[in-house]
């Protein structure tokens, strides 16, 4: 039955959020992006106390939970609150979100591909004293968004039962966070046999202080400023048999390869739901400000009466609540089990658009202010440009849909 | 929490919609647009679908509740057919929604029954008026108490089946709110002006109606004396609207995106190359987000939520940019072929347009 | 010296053609798009003894003239000239400017790829007592916009000196006028050898009443329903041998094939010109009609200040504007002998691009009155269509622009 | 008769400007933005190109008749180069132009030589108010007519070299109408606020002045007694801006396409992609577009021509969506590596929407 309701568990959510957004995140979300390469310690040791406690509203979905629920035949919620969280912390400030412990990319992929015992073993942590961090390294130089193209290589050293890992991997988000500032862990796709191309791909958990890897270089960027970025380098990284995420043995399939990109039709919807958020944050920002101007926005006009501004406002919240519906429906379909490899990669190119687009015009419709960095429209600007960039741009994502729209495989739409 | 599964009463119900857009209205659209008329058997076959019927309660005929979500999942099928033809098989509901939301008691029962229990009768609306800044909520056709009558003074346009309609529920200024009024054939001063010649949906038989002192009973002003709060009607109103303007993006999209896997250029399928193939990525999202903001805006106004109408209102925006987007590029993908009247595309891009000053003209 | 001033030929035929779209055109616009299939013998003769009379302001330049200028070092301006007319046409009633006689791409083929003989010959029946049209025939049903798929065929008859052609070509403008109506011509295009690809195409001349050439269908359209819109179908056609355009010899390389496409660096600016006209006329329609509505566009406001119309208003203006000067470049460059494919293409897919943009707008912002028949406002924006998808579509330009721009060529980008 | 090519002199300048911007601006752009200041010797450089000088007559130490064509040539140039760069380059212009266009002779003769024969000085105006609808025709600042003075009152922002500026054009609100006064350095109730900080354009030192009654002589009043015409100002203004943000765009144009070219991914360059190729033509033809309209602003203003302002105007409102389209597109089509700042077109696209709200931070 269609329901736009929202749940108990999201509606608390969002509240405890907020109150972290508006607290924790908002008030220092200027000094962090001025001061780029500083970690925000406060709020990482408080999400990370916040959430062991919480235990359930983890922003890693408790597998155990979803189980139950399934036995249970109950709906499952995890992902679609787990969004609603994500979109939340990411209103308050995205670049603070992608700092949150116990979350990230790499314990998804664990979550997505890994065996029970692996799930075990490298999600349990995450609850520990400390806060934790994980990241997920697949970018190389000269792959761009083509996570086919991949030359970083593991081979097994079957003396010791180890894979050796060999390759750099760029563009890694939280790396630092995951790898030198504590003691998380990083899953590395790497080819198993070059030759045997998106078959032979597979993703390795390498936790920090691993010999043979190191952290290569740091960016300065746009936007998202406090959440690093780096690249990895590894010569001889050897990590233990059972690190490997999913089949050791290379099919002549690619249904390993394809099991590994099932990942992205959960983090896809994520990662729109992050710009989602932004997005949010400067509608209602705007609103504010323009208010606070005395701007009066009249509500249900046609638009041959509306004022060029009142008409701005009313675009972005409707691009805004649109894409988040199809956000809030690609991630459903996770939660439910229903294939969402088009709906994944739609809400993604959508939200891409979407949230480069209204925080650009909300810099614009405060004139002057919005141009300054006094308030922080400016930096939601330049911090919303990342949706369209990471986890595949608009254009790898334009391509993913259309394969799906279209039925077509990798070789018929290039 | 948050479901996007129609229950099993609404797939029934989108199935048969879709199977009469299929086999019936969609054969017959070029036709009908071309002809200015759409073949009464076909219109009284898609009334036998119940689609209205299955919206109002057995009290008044019908056999179920209202429920304009359940409404606007058939209406984007049907939508998806041809857009004059289900605007044309509703028309009645533009004069039973508005009682059912509006009405007291009495005109529930005297003129819900006979609609919905009869064949398909022209029952109509005439909402829409002939200006740049059109606006329901500021009509410039007025209603004056005299006695214990109104007078109703106005030009109204693109009047669905006026005439030959057995009453039509005409929307006045009223003290400077909207009202509706129920108004019967053969009132004096009620006159049917010229077929209009539109754009496209020519399919739907509209006319001008000029309304020169009707005098209609007070007891026929929708809500009877106290009147009605017009924001629920208008709210159907624009989300309906918005449902067909889904369905006749979808239609677009759907038909651009098979011709681009069978149109076969210099070695490949123009669906094979990027710039078509991510045209055709973009029209999928668009249609899917104002669907779902469009089902939103239903589930809001069936749950009598407060900011329905604001939600109503958002869905209809996005529907009129998302329309012309997607039947746009819907006639560029076959290219040449989408020029001539022989494909659907260039119908689907004329209909599209006609979203964005059509308020009124649909109810679900 | 940059100059943006209009040579008195430009401001003299903009007069007179606006003349003749207000008295000829315009009253009969909505008659003839209601009427598919009848003929504006009125404005064609019309049109015939005015062009005869005019002399050089005819529609197709005059090549003796373009060379005594040349010769004489003065500024050439026969395409500028050109370009203004084709948009005062448009402006008046773009399915009429199509039913122009003397003009056409078949005489404009002639004019570019023909020899001095052939220009002779086939431009001076032009200026007849009888008004005669030109058609060129390249779209195939299965090629698309690609001219270099084309698939009839034009063999020499050594015997008879004579090139016989086969194939069936779609989607001619003015085929039946030229072919059926007025004792006009056609140039098609064919090739002389399937194998050799892109440098075995060459056009040919093919004049009304040829055996073996017939249209087989008229079709109906979205808009510019007064000019007719034909299939040709060419069995065993015969023409003499100096009827074919350019060199009869196939040369390895496709310069033959290059030299045709230079044909398109003329007509793009000038099917750009056809849109902008109509764009134009949607604009002065929709400022005339929301004034007579007692809306007061201001003039100079920041975006900030405006009604949603005046936004709109301004929008449509500065891209009919900077659509126009990029025509009017594109076409001074054709003037100039300098080479103009990136210049050309650009044009056409932005106006290709405005064309459809304004007039839709133009419907939206009448709101009922804009969907109403009663006004030409709904039939532009069906006229307008037509320039993103003729003479190659909006992708195809975006195709033959990048290439120019990335110095690319056909191989490089598909 | 049409002609769109630069004459002899201006290629010269063109030239010259290319040049510097390439060897000189560009280079520095991203510690420049970094460390929010430019290198006093590259200002000082690019002065002495003599892009303001050759547009001043000789009358007042220039070396040429105003062109505002020649200008605008000039500008885009440089801003192809570091938007920030062009700006403080011609800061000095934004006190000279206005004199030049609207001075009283006695006004140019004392005020435009000292800046023009000297080395690279602050001078420099305020027009930029803070607000959402900052609009130079409607300004806050207010100037009130006290005995034999001017009382000038209010705030300015993006300032720029406000806090070393010999003298300042301040733009207020005189009965309704904008008028310049020329302010120099030093008077009471003249506060130099806070240094700017931007989205962008950070290389270029901007500060927010408060105007506390400042009071200004009569004869400081931009025209004199009789003041004069804001209009030419506003419009040259308009018009340079427009010329930045084709350079800018034309920039991040100019980088993507290359990198496009050199990006190998998977067996093909990303240029060889019709997504990414798309985009280039698309942006490219934009960007000419409105550089024409730029021109042709430029031109008519030269000339004097009626609808000259309105061009200047059109041209401005096309710039600014123009460079927010085509320096998003620079970032989008390097991807991740658009993202970080080892790429220029992050700054660019930072620079691109400054355009909608610096009126008045240009004039060539």
């Amino acid at each position: 039955m269609i329901s736009f309701e929202k749940s108990k568990a999201v509606v608390q959510a969002q509240y405890l959020i907020q109150t972290v957004a508006d607290n924790m995140m908002r008030p220092v979300s200027r000094y962090f992006d001025e001061e780029e390469g500083e970690i925000p310690w406060d709020y990482i040791e408080f999400m990370h106390g916040a959430l062991r406690q919480m235990g359930s509203a983890s922003l890693t979905p408790d597998h155990e939970k979803q189980k139950e629920a399934e036995k249970a035949k109950k709906p499952r919620q995890a992902y679609v609150v787990m969004a609603h969280q994500i979109e939340m912390l990411s209103w308050g400030d995205v670049g603070f979100y992608l700092c949150t412990p116990r979350g990230g990319l790499g314990s998804a992929a664990v979550e997505s591909a890994g065996t029970p015992e692996q799930k075990d073993k490298f999600l349990s942590i995450l609850n520990g004293e400390k806060p934790i961090f994980t990241s997920m390294a697949i970018t190389e130089a000269d792959a761009g968004s083509d996570n086919s193209a991949i030359r970083a290589t593991a081979v097994l050293d079957e003396e010791t039962n180890e894979w050796i890992l060999n390759g750099e991997k760029i563009f890694v988000t939280a790396g630092r966070l995951s790898m030198e500032n504590t003691e998380g862990y990083t899953v590395i796709w790497a080819s198993l046999d070059l030759e045997a191309g998106r078959s032979g791909i597979r993703s390795f958990v390498v936790p920090a202080g691993t010999p043979g890897f190191k952290i290569a270089k740091k960016e300065e960027k746009l936007g998202i400023r406090v959440s690093d970025t780096v690249t990895f380098v590894l010569e001889d990284c050897r990590v233990p048999y059972d690190h490997i995420l999913g089949n050791p043995k290379i099919e002549k399939s690619t249904e390993g390869f394809k099991g590994a990109m099932q990942t992205f039709n959960v983090t896809r919807p994520l990662v729109a739901a992050t710009g989602l958020g932004v997005a949010r944050a400067a509608l209602e920002e705007v609103k504010k400000m323009l208010e606070e101007q005395g701007v009066v926005l009249r509500d249900g006009l046609p638009r041959n009466k509306m004022t060029s501004i009142e008409r701005d406002v009313i675009d972005m919240e409707r691009m805004v609540r649109s894409s988040w519906l199809l956000t809030l429906k690609a991630i459903w379909m996770s939660d439910n089990k229903i294939s969402n490899a088009k709906e994944s990669a739609m809400s993604k190119l959508h939200a891409g658009d979407v949230s480069s687009k209204v925080t650009q015009k909300a810099v614009e419709l405060l004139g002057p202010m919005g141009y300054s960095r006094e308030f922080l429209l400016e930096k939601w600007m330049r911090d919303a440009k990342i949706t369209d960039i990471y986890e595949g741009t608009g254009q790898i994502n334009r391509l993913v849909a259309a394969r799906a729209i279209l039925g077509y495989r990798g070789k018929d739409l290039r | 929490m948050y479901s996007f599964e129609p229950n099993e009463e609404q797939k029934m119900l989108i199935d048969v919609a879709k199977r009469y857009a299929e086999t019936d209205l969609r054969p017959a659209a070029h036709e009908a647009e071309e002809e200015g008329i759409f073949d009464p058997k076909l219109i009284e076959k898609g009334w036998e679908l119940g689609i209205l019927q299955a919206s109002i309660p057995d009290t008044y005929g019908g056999f179920g509740d209202r429920s304009l979500l359940t409404s606007v999942l058939a209406l984007e099928e049907l939508a998806v057919g041809d857009m004059a033809g289900a605007l044309s098989i509703l028309a009645p509901s533009l004069f039973v929604t508005p009682i059912l939301i509006a009405g007291t008691e009495e005109q529930k029962t005297n003129w819900i029954p006979p609609v919905i229990e009869a064949e398909w009768k022209a029952y109509t609306a005439a909402m829409i008026e002939y200006a740049y800044d059109y606006d329901p909520n500021e009509l410039k056709t007025t209603a004056t108490l005299d006695g214990d009558s109104y007078l109703l003074k106005g030009e109204k346009r693109f009047v669905p089946f006026a005439d030959q309609a057995e009453a039509i529920i005409v929307y006045a200024n009223l003290d400077g709110k909207t009202q509706g009024f129920i108004v019967p054939k053969g009132l004096e001063g009620l006159e049917v002006g010229e077929r209009e010649a539109t754009l496209g949906t020519n399919g739907l038989q509209t006319f001008s109606l000029v309304l020169d002192n009707v005098k209609v009973p007070k007891a026929n002003r929708l809500g009877g004396e106290a009147g009605h709060d017009f924001a629920p009607i208008l709210a159907a109103a624009q989300t309906s609207l918005a449902a067909v303007a889904v369905g006749v993006a979808r239609a677009s999209f759907e038909y651009a995106r098979d011709y681009s896997k069978e149109r076969f250029v210099l070695g490949s399928f123009i669906a094979q190359k990027q710039s078509i193939a991510f045209m055709i990525a973009e029209m999928a999202a668009e249609v899917e987000a104002i669907r779902l903001l469009t089902w939103e805006a239903a589930y809001m106004l069936d749950k009598g939520e407060e900011t329905a109408a604001h939600s109503a209102y958002l869905a209809l925006m996005g529907a009129i940019d998302m329309a012309m987007m997607v039947t746009d590029r819907g006639v560029q993908i076959l290219g040449g072929h989408g020029y001539i009247r022989e494909h659907p595309v260039e119908l689907w891009f004329r209909n599209g347009r006609g979203i964005a000053s059509l308020t009124g003209l649909v109810m679900g």
